[in-house]
């Protein structure tokens, strides 16, 4: 069952794909590049053919689990289902084969897509207007922290300070950071919400925002989201919406609303585009009106006839990606919200949230549940409920994949000692979630009553529990070539 | 409703899950929100649209765009149009790959994390040097972490970057470097090439690192011989930003004492996709590894002993490290970094030799030709891998509109993307273009007066 | 060396391979055929094509076609354009399915296997009968297998043969029966539908089997009422060839007396792709399972208890029964098969029902828009589904012609498969077809005159 | 593990697919058609979402072994790779969105395509002329039989035999009983080659046709075809190829050279399109000059500028198929044709040979060769070699499932006893047929040593061995929905 490296599949002289021969009449190599600029020894990149190639792949596919095996249910990361429609539009060559600098009147079907999304975005966070340029959720965090600091310097303003509280993304903290922007983390209120003395107490004329997602990461919502814009507003300072728990609030509640002034998406969770594996996703960024001018560049615009890129934008703060974004994660999340519309993207956050609840009061009497209300989109726990010494999270984690399914979040938020956070998303039907829940009681009774089952999970993966240690203390982290002696 | 057909619970379904939860409609469970800030009327979208009808308006909108399978294409300037075989998308597009999460539970996830740990392999090999991570956003971005990352390593704050790098490239520096208060030096070009002279008066022990292009914006290819010693020698770093095609044939930035090496991996069988996604690659010396961004993957053991791959040094990242982390990077392009696999396990050795080849060949075949043309100059005399600069008897979009006309997507007007004269052209050759297409743009241009 | 990619075999491998077979060539291997019919020179073909050479080739030989995602199109007569979910071509395009052989070992097979079950299980909901095979060549030769089949189970070699079934599959009839000795009589349609007088007096303890089709060729319902009876009460078998799509709403064969229901399957979520592949599917009541042709798969369970499937009732089969078998069907259309399962399982029940009210409601509205116009009326007064015949102020050629130039593709021009005027045309019209697609075909039609 | 059925899933109320709205006005349903032709009680189709529908399919096709998962070693069958490339051109919406009944006009390049398809095909047969119209290789040899017998009518003579040996492929005698013809069957000399004074015999005024495959079912060149053919012509019968294991001959030696009259192919064998477990197939047949009156309409024709469908051919058998065959296979043959070109088909069958002879000498020691000869693209064993009385030849196959790939064919030829074929074709790598050489050794020796192991396999798969007798006794060949009480 172990698996060759593609390394050890080669054979010098085989080949794996099939190229035309040179149509031009070719000269000498060292005739058109200087011989110091040519390397030495080829790159040792494998020798297969391609029924290796498709043998080789296919076999890891089938070690690898997705949305489409079975349920996911990662807390914080919305593994709703992709729908497959979505992929088509995707694949067609008038997106696929387009390149980015072709002249605009060339593009239009491409620009009237895009120009028409970030209005679909900016509509449903109440935003004035977004930009699609940020590549990741984190990539939107960084573009959006730094539209504040180019807002607050256009006023004059030296805003140093990121608030964020204890329960946050990490993130949020590492974006603050890369802005140049100092963090001030808040502890929050047990629930997971904010702490309004501690926010009143670091808010000062030094800060410049404060980031928060709502609902909260412990999924629940923020009550008190009025009072926190209003102070944070008083202050001076922007509040900035990290749109990772979005699936809640579609239809129901805007962050503009809210008072947020700053809004990012993750087309790749909300919008139901794949994940990839951990990417490529696609973080818009929604703002209020007064920040508009500080949008990166080039800015989708429409004139009633024609789309055009516009460069010509002087208090922005620049560009954020070589070119326009992931455009074809943009297409998904088009063609999502268009299947949709408003009543079903509502729905979605209606089914999603129910979903959660169903789930969280099935677990109530086997998990620990922190805070006895009603969640969002995605429920925490705090560990198991009876007492169990030998059994970590962790190893429930790990019995979960005993049972087929992936395992929720472990050990965020952490605020939250023994966290195991359960986002079932709104794809799921009451069937998964009630053989989810039987599987969990069955896991929470193991870990009393036979807790090596638990202990010593997984027993059904191609591997069993890795070395992580070691990995992270000697790390292989390439393949080399071995030495011939 | 709208969207049923991706949300199974029927209406029963909802009751008896209300009823299990114990409340008696759904708006109970939002019951936190506070009215005022709820939205009182349905968004204002356009209306749900069937699948049929979905995929009808998508079809239409494509066909608004003129596409590369139906022109000639000789534009490159960071996207470039090569063949990809059909086994790449065949592969990629398991869905066990692009539907996974990132491989935060190991065991399910082996084949994600061994194709990426083969990726960053042929990172590795590619570029020379010794650590690759599993992927950035994209070629700009991943010069910028490159930029933050020897600043950080090195707790210095000015960086020299040769003009000969992408405007769009330093426009992303210059956005990144503000707010973290770097200051970027740039050196100017000459004859196409970073200006030697220049380069020596910039660098000082106040540098972090040099950022260079190779082959550069123009498909200049440097001369990269003693850049590394000049920068070292004032103890800074020399991060090459290169094409990954090029390394087949061209010195990898390893040997030519590059201590990161970033790029631009859409060459590697990926679409062109108006620009994204992309993929962005680092690779690194050892002595860097524990500053570079991004997820890693290891090889280790399970607890049989049986080879195994997980995410290793996750210390750096920012969901152990927070506000202490060198980069807030989460999501990357996992799902690029795996297609650039498959395509360089296609390519092999051979293949890629070939493509890199091919490239340089055919470029230089059809520089020669406009060369001979009456009124068109190569702008420059240095060598360069598959793009050079023409200088254009009409202004550059003038041509380019021409040249649509006959059916040919021309080349980058370098007016839209640099200061200086609008009679300039950027072209760009690679393998898929035939000699047949080449000679075909030569006819145009020449019919140009 | 052409195709290199797909013979892995080195030269270094040959020859070590050819060493330890313990020759020195490969053409000793070959030595057993005679030298006089050895075929001395290279095979007259063209010479080999890169990949990108193929698909460019291959792309330039598409575009040489007009397909209906290019003008809206109102051909049916026995292929039809209907909305085929994306999740189809995803799922069916899985490798494990479409790379796999027919299920000889079911332990390795058992996807394939349960994929074909449920599509048996689905035809025999959709036709009311008791049994399905899993599969034949497509509608034409599945109705011809059926008349082998009646004529085996009867030990009789007349069949009646309604004219109202698809010209095509007459003439296949024609060809399959020929050599069997199988006398053919053919009774004519009045108003669209199958003469019963004529029928009666076709019928007797001769006849095998009478054949209709339903709907038939010209879109007609036919009236089934007592007509199994008057098949029956001779000893004959009643065959009905009927559209899957209709089979939504009509009454089905079995609930009509059908002992046989045969038809094609490529309306179930098969492309047009010029004719083929398609879906023969045959559903039979159970006292004719073991004659009936192809495979079949039946449920079992393993030696644990499991359920499980395997090909079953092989007794029939010819590579069992040789000579004795009562087909020579082997290779059939299993990928066919299981997509049309997978278009099934996506389309539901509702949504089955919701694409045969569409047809016929869009059909009807086309239909009532085109006789209202001045020249043209309906051949038929009797009920359609979702096909229908117009007659034709002009050749209906000429018609095609004008609309071809007005970017629609019409209907069947009648002439070009049967005897008859030169202005008949057939038209079929799909839920895929919008109400501003058939006001645009009216008003080209209101425009000729 | 065990998989539910697509029924099972099933709830009332939900929906895979989502389809448009009528845009027409609608009628009572009862308006259009009488209630007499309506049914009753609607198919009982299930109703299950669209995320039921991929986890349902993806999970089965998982549930499946192709060549994309492995070596398929399976004898007569030509498992080969099947290039990617073939299924993209296939895909193409030029090609696959086509209709049948279009102007020829408007499918030039469609026509194009097979018309250059059919002239490759005989001139690989070595034939005069090919319709492609025959959807498999059994509809290929009715189609080839048919021409036969008109062929023989119409010039008066009544024959009504068809001599096909005892190692034949049971198509070849029921494809002659499906075209009213008598089978005669001849014994094989114990090599398997025609048994000439068998055949003398058997020949007469009465004989249709003789029908052959060349390599023989045993994988070994008929030798004498030269003889063969003038005993069958002399009598005045024809010459039948049966394409089966034309994998063996590409470029190196011709069914028409050798003195056939009548070819099928099976572009799902030796062209190298994918076989769908179990179809779409394509059996295009190439006939000798005097055979052409009588071919399948449509032929397609072209005049120098324009290419057509031509049904105006007085001879001809007929239709043989409802449209013109499976087009959407022959785009594959043909794009597989043009990237091999002449010189990669020769090689294709050199090295399909070398793969068998190399396997076959490697085995000998280990199982029974009954006819020490070169083989050509298979090779056949007559089960083990060293005594092991309680091992089968189908407890072998069935322990080979257990290493991971799929066994040879079993029992056929029937004329040899415990026969075990093995087709490795060109797309294996020596390293495939050396590991494979190793697991038949290994269980050559648990035969010997190990019985139990190799009668109880297999274990590794998703299911056990199942009861094949019960499932023809008892029938179960559909889902019924469950009789509620």
């Amino acid at each position: 069952n172990r698996k060759a490296l593609v390394f050890e599949l080669s054979k010098p002289g085989r080949i794996g794909a099939d190229l035309p021969e040179a149509d031009v009449p070719e000269q000498e190599l060292t005739a058109l590049v200087p011989a110091a600029a040519l390397r030495d020894k080829e790159p040792q990149l494998p020798e297969i053919s391609e029924v290796d190639v498709v043998r080789h792949y296919t076999a890891l596919s089938r070690r690898n689990y997705g949305v489409d095996n079975g349920f996911y249910p990662l807390g914080s990361c919305t593994m709703k289902y992709n729908p497959k429609v979505n992929e088509e539009a995707a694949k067609l060559p008038g997106f696929s084969n387009i390149h980015p600098l072709q002249d605009s009147k060339t593009v239009q079907g491409a620009l009237a897509v895009m120009y028409e999304l970030q209005n679909y975005l900016a509509e449903i966070a109440g935003m004035d207007a977004c930009t699609l340029q940020p590549a990741a959720g984190a990539h939107g965090e960084l573009t959006g922290l730094k539209i504040i600091r180019a807002y607050h310097e256009s006023r004059g303003e030296k805003r140093t300070k990121v608030i964020v509280p204890d329960s946050a993304h990490g993130t949020n903290p590492a974006t603050a950071t890369v802005c140049g922007l100092e963090t001030v983390e808040i502890k929050s209120n047990p629930d997971g919400s904010v702490n309004l003395d501690a926010l009143r107490a670091a808010v000062g004329p030094d800060t410049a925002a404060l980031m928060l997602t709502n609902p909260s990461t412990l999924g629940l919502f923020e009550t008190q989201i009025i009072e926190i814009a209003k102070i944070v507003h008083e202050a001076g300072a922007l509040l900035y919406y990290d749109g990772a728990n979005a699936n809640a609030i579609l239809g129901i509640t805007r962050p503009g609303d809210m008072g947020f002034d700053v809004v990012h998406f993750n087309l790749h969770k909300t919008f139901s585009t794949p994940h990839g594996g951990g990417g490529p996703g696609s973080g818009p960024v929604g703002v209020k009106e007064k920040l508009i001018p500080f949008l990166p560049v080039p800015v989708i615009e429409f004139d009633g006839k024609r789309y055009r890129l516009n460069y010509d934008r002087p208090q922005t703060i620049g560009k954020v990606h070589g070119f326009y974004g992931n455009f074809s994660v943009m297409l998904r999340a088009y063609t999502y919200i268009r299947t949709m519309g408003p009543d079903g993207l509502r729905q979605v956050s209606e089914d999603a949230v129910l979903n959660a609840n169903y789930v969280m009061r099935a677990l109530a009497p086997y998990y620990k549940l922190p805070f006895d209300r009603h969640c969002m989109h995605e429920c925490v726990f705090a560990g198991l409920k009876e007492h169990a010494p030998e059994v970590k999270t962790l190893d429930v984690a790990k019995r979960i994949l005993d049972y087929g399914y992936h395992p929720p979040t472990i050990y965020f938020p952490l605020i939250v000692h023994d966290a195991l956070m359960i986002e079932p998303t709104e794809t799921e039907s009451k069937e998964t979630l009630d053989e989810f829940i039987a599987v969990m009681k069955e896991i929470a009774r193991e870990a009393v009553e036979q807790p090596e089952l638990v202990t010593g999970a997984p027993r059904t993966t191609v591997v069993r529990r890795l070395d992580e240690a070691t990995a992270a203390r000697k790390p292989v982290v390439r393949w080399k070539e071995p030495l011939t002696p | 409703m709208a969207g049923r057909h991706y949300l199974p619970n029927t209406e029963s379904d909802r009751q008896a899950m209300l009823a299990a939860i114990g409340v008696s409609s759904v708006d109970e469970l939002f019951q936190d929100i506070p009215p005022a800030v709820r939205l009182g009327r349905p968004l204002n979208l356009p209306p749900a649209l069937s699948e049929l009808e979905v995929l009808q308006l998508m079809q239409q909108r494509a066909a608004e765009n003129v596409h590369v399978g139906q022109m000639p294409c000789f534009l490159g300037a960071g996207a470039y149009d090569h063949f990809i075989p059909a086994v790449v998308s065949h592969l990629a597009g398991r869905s066990e790959f692009y539907t996974a999460y990132t491989q935060y539970q190991p065991e399910i996830s082996q084949g994600g994390l061994q194709a990426l740990w083969e990726y960053q392999s042929y990172i590795c090999e590619l570029t020379g040097l010794d650590v690759s991570n599993a992927s950035l956003y994209d070629g700009a971005t991943a010069l910028a972490e490159a930029m933050n990352m020897a600043c950080g390593a090195t707790g210095r704050s000015k960086v020299v970057v040769s003009a000969g790098i992408h405007p769009f490239y330093r426009r992303v520096l210059a956005t990144y470097a503000r707010d973290l208060g770097f200051e970027i030096i740039t050196v100017s070009t000459v004859d196409g090439q970073t200006d030697r002279a220049a380069l020596k008066a910039a660098v000082n022990t106040e540098v972090a690192a040099l950022l260079m292009q190779n082959p550069n914006f123009y498909g200049v290819v440097e001369d990269m011989e003693g850049i590394a010693d000049l920068v070292h020698s004032h103890g800074g770093l020399l991060v090459a930003c290169v094409n990954p095609i090029s390394l087949a044939i061209l010195k990898p930035p390893g040997a030519y004492g590059a201590d990161v090496a970033v790029g631009e991996g859409q060459p590697l069988g990926l679409g062109l996709n108006f620009g994204g996604p992309y993929l962005g690659f680092m690779a690194v010396r050892e002595k860097y590894m524990r500053r570079m961004p991004g997820r890693i993957v290891g090889q280790t053991t399970d607890l049989e002993g049986k080879r195994g791959f997980v995410l290793t040094l996750q210390a750096r990242e920012q969901h152990i490290r927070r506000e202490k982390a060198y980069s807030n990077i989460c999501s990357n392009e996992g799902l690029c970094a795996i297609t650039a696999a498959i395509y360089l396990s296609a390519l092999g050795k051979q293949g890629l030799a070939k493509v890199a080849r091919l490239c340089l060949q055919k470029a230089h075949y059809a520089a020669g030709r406009i060369a001979s043309l009456p009124g068109y100059r190569l702008a420059y005399t240095a060598p360069f891998f598959h793009e050079f600069v023409v200088e254009t008897p009409l202004p550059a979009a003038e041509i380019n509109a021409r040249l649509q006309e006959k059916g040919i997507i021309g080349g980058l007007d370098l007016a839209t993307v640099e200061d200086g004269p609008d009679s300039r052209m950027l072209l760009c050759v690679t393998e898929k273009r035939t000699k047949a297409e080449i000679d075909a743009l030569v006819a145009v241009l020449e019919g140009i007066k």
